[in-house]
């Protein structure tokens, strides 16, 4: 079944990219093995949708390295209601909201940012990939002396839940790193979402995207850079958003 | 105030926008919005109380208040009245049946188009069965050209899209090889790029040029940035053929997109002054897709199809070389599964083409939705039928970096296939010289060897 | 015994029976008879089983004993092998791919068909995607004959289906001036009785025939009755054309239908002793349709669609004219949706054109399943680009007598036009003389008003 | 919206069939008064299907008219259940077997035939134009001095529901009275399957039907001549099924 020929032209093309090329054609359409493979990933990629957020093992080493966190939740109940429900991913809990509410009132302007690590539409991915994207951020923040809030960890979330938290713990500057829906080779892909000034209503204008963080994507390294770069420009310019554009590539180049 | 009453029940509907609502087939998004009809004989009774109503009341009263969106001024202030004169008249039921007749034909419907907004257009779309949607778009034929000519009879072009997670030039022309192998990339070749910084973006820019110019593929390219970004790379001198950006159908989900038509002129003058284009050509790429309002909370009570009717009024301001619609791409609260994406797909296309741009499809589904392969083969025969001028070509049909499947190269091939349809003229022409295909179109079993020695080559 | 593994899980399918089933893309008839696959994954575990299989060893071990069911020994004693031997070395995933290719034309089928049984065409389709279904069944061409030529390149024929609940002759002929009205009876006119006594079918058969010869109409009429009714009244001179039956894929479920191969011998001996049809002309007419073994509980084990592939070995067996299957008829717990139908016509479809059959498809829905039209413009788009033989043509689609939704005249236009096929030959040119059409094949205005007042004075 | 013509050349056609025919075209099309017409037909069709069978005027009928009346239910819970599970609806549930076998052991041999009345798939068609046909066959039965078992009146049913039905009571001879699914122009048709020697295992092969009786289609009378010509030819050939022809109308014209 379309085995790869002995001296297969595409097999170093194959390494530059997880993109399914190269696959050969039975007059015009792909070969049986390509489509089986395909199905199985599929199969795959939808148990990895509905995967619950575990984050005990998340909750574990921030509690070693000393670091408070905060569990909250959305409105969407479940998996099956968070899905169809996009409007209630966006809205924290009755009792989360308390709960971030009374922590926010306690420290009124004490923090310079948060940071959220969310399931989103993979929970993998947050289980996987926040924390070692999460360890660099907290090091140069300490290293810069910034203050940061306790890691609020959010069930059934969509990105905009980072604006009622971000509102509640009344920070300037929230970051909410969140399971991109699953791909089908890619189960476990982690987007970063950066708010200025977060508050109910912000449009996705006024925010900045990182996405594909992973270790076949974007490595926690360089996605580390890139996220302080945006964070310190966020915060000398007093914004985030299409006007804010990452040019800490091109200041390199320069 | 609009009513009907079907055996004895008496439907009230309060508005044009909740009678558009809810006369729409059934889909996740309008619920989800509460928007949707609440039974089938609400449904029905919706059909026909629109079916019923006079077009030219249907342009008189602006769904969306002609102060507070600057989409509805545009629709308002560009309607072409001697264009619409011919339909003014007819109710929206009666529309329907006149552009089905066999003397409603392509001509008629080309020099129709500028007369028809976007509400007009959805609100005849939502008493159209799939097969309606399918005749009446196939007679509409909107050519477009860059480089290559987009839309001609007995043709389907194909977008080459080869993104990577991170940017990988390397990456991205491998993707590339396999597609122009594959036939693929008449359209364009259109890159995502994962970040959206402008010397990424200036990167991937120069390797598309220089790769098209190596080969000579009469094709253009596009890096599918933010249209900001676009202008900041424009301004430090980047190869820009086309200038993308993603546009909804009210003022406010385009500001939540960060643009706005002030922005979008500006971006369209500014690639216009680059002049790559031949003369006359077209140098705009949107992209659509039902849900996209919804989902920034912008939708002003409007149900999606119509909000994405209105973003073609968008659209066409900027005469654009290609739009399509990314029909099932933001998930399963929108449009429920492979049902709802292919009504969705044909609507849209029915409706573009209808207002006259130069309608193609991303036939796609993402894991959470509840669609499979076999809905992507299904929407794009119809889609097929109903003459889309241009599908994705994505290796595989499994984007490694936006995560959803959209249609493989092999995918456009089983569609040019199965309805007889060829590449665009100049591209086709290409192929063949390069030894991809024969005489027939049919892909050449050595092709892979010769070209990729090459390639590895040129490496 | 069967196994295979994917990532860590081992899959265990007992017996062929077993392993065919837990393949096929999912159904409810399956799921209720309790033979489908638990999960996804197991279903692609045992697709990946599946296509390792040989073919040789599918026709070796045949899923129904050969003792005990006639259709089995029909199978086996009926196999050509010298047909089979080019593709008997491959795997069922090698033969997939073997299908598909360029050099795997028209006449390479047509010398295959008689080799494939039929669980090596079911075995196939449940590795093949929608896209393949279509793109192989559309290279099988299967051209029979009576009065027209149903099958030719560039066709595409209906069934003129003028069903009244009390088989009220002049109902019936109103409903067929309907459709011949509107270009469609070129495959037959074909009459259920609501009734199964013979004297009423005797009435029927008469007035079409009488109603045929009055017009010149190059068809075959057919009153669908128990091919036990058939004949009886071809015992008493009926001009029987066509004899119909129902017929299913194992003995037992045959014989719960009131037939058996020694029964339908009979009764093609009887027909073709008529005389009626040309020299060399086909003059058999069957039916069938996934879920009626399983609901007459005679499903032997085997998934539904592997067994309406058996019932197309007892067809080919009376070289029949027609052959189509009644995809939605019975209910949604056989199919439940419009997904679930699509698939099964195309599966049902591809299988009865590569074993060599004149296949047609009754797209249908009953109301307790969910779909409606949409479903039926999709699922005939898609059965027109596999290069379907025929379909129905229902007055407005409803059938007032089986009550079920199928396909209306107009529907079989619509195809004709979106896909640019003609009728039959033979009937083509009838409608042309008859004023029904153009020389483009567009239906003309006053034709209606013609006939009709030619058949109110008839009348 | 399409409107007939004045001078509609279908419309004494039109009197002849409840078919819809006549419809007109644009282009190909069917016009749009005529497709909306249609939906909502299968809007209401569809909720036909979901109608819940409700037979208490039907009983209270038989019992004005002295008979006794027995009712049943299948294996399958609900329509939900029904609609799914054909094998279940096929299936007595314990009591309702219990109840059947009691009254069958108690007057073993005693009845010549039984009538069921089951909502099958349309309750509608069993509430509105099963008692009409009933009582016409209990009128020939008595006249002709056939015993009737006590009416069964069964919810959730299939055809084949009368098998066990007809075993359990120990009838020769049993006619179920059925809902055929519903049509769109015809919500409420009953199907009549007649089955000698009722047992489970009984193939359909082995009964004979009489379908679409209702005013719309076969009437009543007309039904109930062909039932009761069905009737007497299977008890005096002691079979039913595609050896037992209705030869009536033959008769008739001979
Ligand atoms: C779905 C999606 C969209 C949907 C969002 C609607 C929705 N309900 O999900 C739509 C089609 C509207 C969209 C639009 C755009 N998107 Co987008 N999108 C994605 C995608 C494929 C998945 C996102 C996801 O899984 N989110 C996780 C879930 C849990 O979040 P959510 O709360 O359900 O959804 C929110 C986010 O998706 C967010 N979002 C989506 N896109 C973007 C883009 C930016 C810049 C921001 C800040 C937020 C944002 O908006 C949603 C509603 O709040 C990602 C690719 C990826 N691999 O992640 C690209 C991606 C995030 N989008 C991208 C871009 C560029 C855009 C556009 C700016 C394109 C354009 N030129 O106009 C527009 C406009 C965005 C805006 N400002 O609103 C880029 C961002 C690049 C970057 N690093 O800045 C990505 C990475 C893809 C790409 N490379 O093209 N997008
Ligand atoms: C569905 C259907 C079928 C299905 C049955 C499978 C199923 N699970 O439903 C299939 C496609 C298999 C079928 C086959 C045939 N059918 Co049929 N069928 C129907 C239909 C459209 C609906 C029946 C219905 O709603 N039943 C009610 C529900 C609640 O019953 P059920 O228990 O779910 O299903 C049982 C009955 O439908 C029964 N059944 C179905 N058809 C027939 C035919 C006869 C003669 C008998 C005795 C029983 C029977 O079999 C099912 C399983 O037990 C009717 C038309 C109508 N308007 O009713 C024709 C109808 C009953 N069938 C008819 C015929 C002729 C046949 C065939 C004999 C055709 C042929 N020449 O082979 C075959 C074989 C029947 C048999 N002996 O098994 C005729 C009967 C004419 C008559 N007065 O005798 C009808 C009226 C339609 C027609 N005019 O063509 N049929």
């Amino acid at each position: 079944m379309a085995l790869p020929e002995p001296s297969d032209p595409w097999a170093p093309l194959r390494a530059l990219t997880p993109a399914r090329i190269g696959l050969g054609a039975a007059g015009v359409s792909q070969p049986t093995g390509a489509q089986l493979a395909f199905q199985l990933a599929h199969a795959r990629a939808r148990d990895a949708v509905h995967h619950a957020f575990g984050p005990s093992s998340l909750l574990h080493a921030l509690g070693s390295a000393g670091r408070p966190a905060v569990v909250v939740a959305s409105e969407a109940a479940d998996r099956a209601t968070y899905l169809r429900r996009p409007d209630l991913g966006r809205r924290l809990s009755p009792e989360s909201r308390a709960r971030l509410d009374a922590l926010g009132h306690a420290a009124r302007d004490r923090w310079d940012a948060a940071f959220v690590i969310a399931d989103g539409l993979s929970a993998l991915a947050a289980e996987r990939h926040a924390l070692p994207l999460l360890e660099r951020m907290l090091a140069r923040a300490d290293t810069a002396g910034w203050r940061i809030a306790p890691i609020v960890v959010a069930h059934q979330a969509r990105v905009a839940l980072g604006d009622e938290i971000g509102a509640a713990l009344g920070v300037p500057l929230i970051a909410v790193l969140i399971g991109e829906r699953p791909g089908l080779s890619s189960p476990d892909s982690l987007g970063v979402y950066l708010t200025w000034e977060p508050r109910p209503g912000r449009s996705d204008s006024e925010r900045n995207c990182i996405s594909n963080v992973r270790p076949d994507g974007l490595s926690a390294d360089a996605a580390g850079a890139r996220l302080w770069y945006l964070m310190r420009e966020a915060r000398r310019r007093q914004l985030t958003g299409v006007a804010l554009k990452d040019e800490s590539a091109i200041a390199r180049l320069e | 105030m609009f009513t009907h009453t079907v055996a004895g029940t008496r439907y009230h509907f309060r508005d044009l926008a909740t009678l558009l609502a809810r006369a729409t087939p059934a889909r996740s998004g309008d619920a989800l919005a509460g928007l949707a009809a609440a039974s089938a004989e609400e449904r029905v009774a919706a059909q026909m109380a629109l079916a019923e109503l006079p077009l030219r009341s249907i342009v008189a009263q602006p769904p969306v208040p002609y102060e507070h969106d600057e989409v509805t001024r545009l629709i308002c202030d560009g309607h072409d009245t001697a264009a619409f004169a011919p339909v003014a008249h007819l109710t929206v039921g009666d529309f329907r049946d006149w552009l089905l007749r066999y003397d409603t034909d392509e001509p008629t419907l080309a020099a129709l188009a500028p007369g028809i907004t976007p509400e007009v257009a959805a609100a005849v779309s939502k008493l159209m069965r799939v097969q309606d949607l399918v005749l009446v778009a196939r007679k509409c034929r909107v050519v477009t050209k860059f480089r290559s000519t987009i839309g001609l009879a007995g043709r389907l072009s194909t977008r080459l899209q080869p993104n990577h997670p991170t940017d990988d030039p390397r990456g991205i022309g491998a993707a590339i090889l396999d597609g122009l192998l594959l036939g693929s990339g008449d359209a364009v070749i259109g890159v995502n790029p994962a970040t959206d910084d402008p010397a990424s973006v200036a990167t991937l820019l120069a390797m598309l040029d220089e790769l098209r110019e190596r080969y000579a593929i009469p094709t253009q390219s596009c890096v599918l940035a933010h249209v900001t970004t676009a202008l900041e790379v424009m301004r430090r001198g980047a190869p820009v053929d086309l200038v993308f950006q993603s546009v909804a159908g009210t003022e406010a989900a385009n500001r939540s997109f960060g643009v706005s038509l002030a922005l979008l002129d500006e971006a369209h003058d500014a690639v216009r002054a680059l002049g790559r284009a031949p003369a006359g050509g077209n140098v705009m790429y949107f992209e659509t897709g039902q849900g996209s309002a919804l989902s920034a909370g912008a939708h002003e009570g409007l149900d999606q199809q119509t909000c994405e009717a209105r973003a073609y009024a968008v659209a066409r301001r900027y005469r654009p070389l290609l739009v399509n619609t990314v029909v099932g791409f933001i998930g399963p609260e929108y449009l429920y599964d492979g049902k709802q994406i292919l009504r969705a797909a044909l609507e849209d296309h029915f409706c573009g083409k209808l207002m006259g741009l130069p309608m193609g499809c991303d036939v796609c589904y993402t894991n959470h939705a509840e669609a499979d392969q076999d809905d992507v083969d299904v929407i794009l025969a119809l889609l097929g039928a109903a003459g889309v001028s241009y599908i994705m070509g994505v290796p595989g049909a499994d984007d490694v970096m936006l995560h959803y499947q959209s249609t493989s190269f092999h995918d456009a091939l089983y569609l040019r296939q199965a309805l007889g349809r060829r590449p665009a003229p100049e591209f086709e022409g290409w192929l063949e010289r390069m030894g991809i295909t024969d005489g027939g179109g049919r892909l050449r079993p050595a092709r892979e060897a010769r070209l990729l020695g090459g390639a590895a080559r040129a490496e």
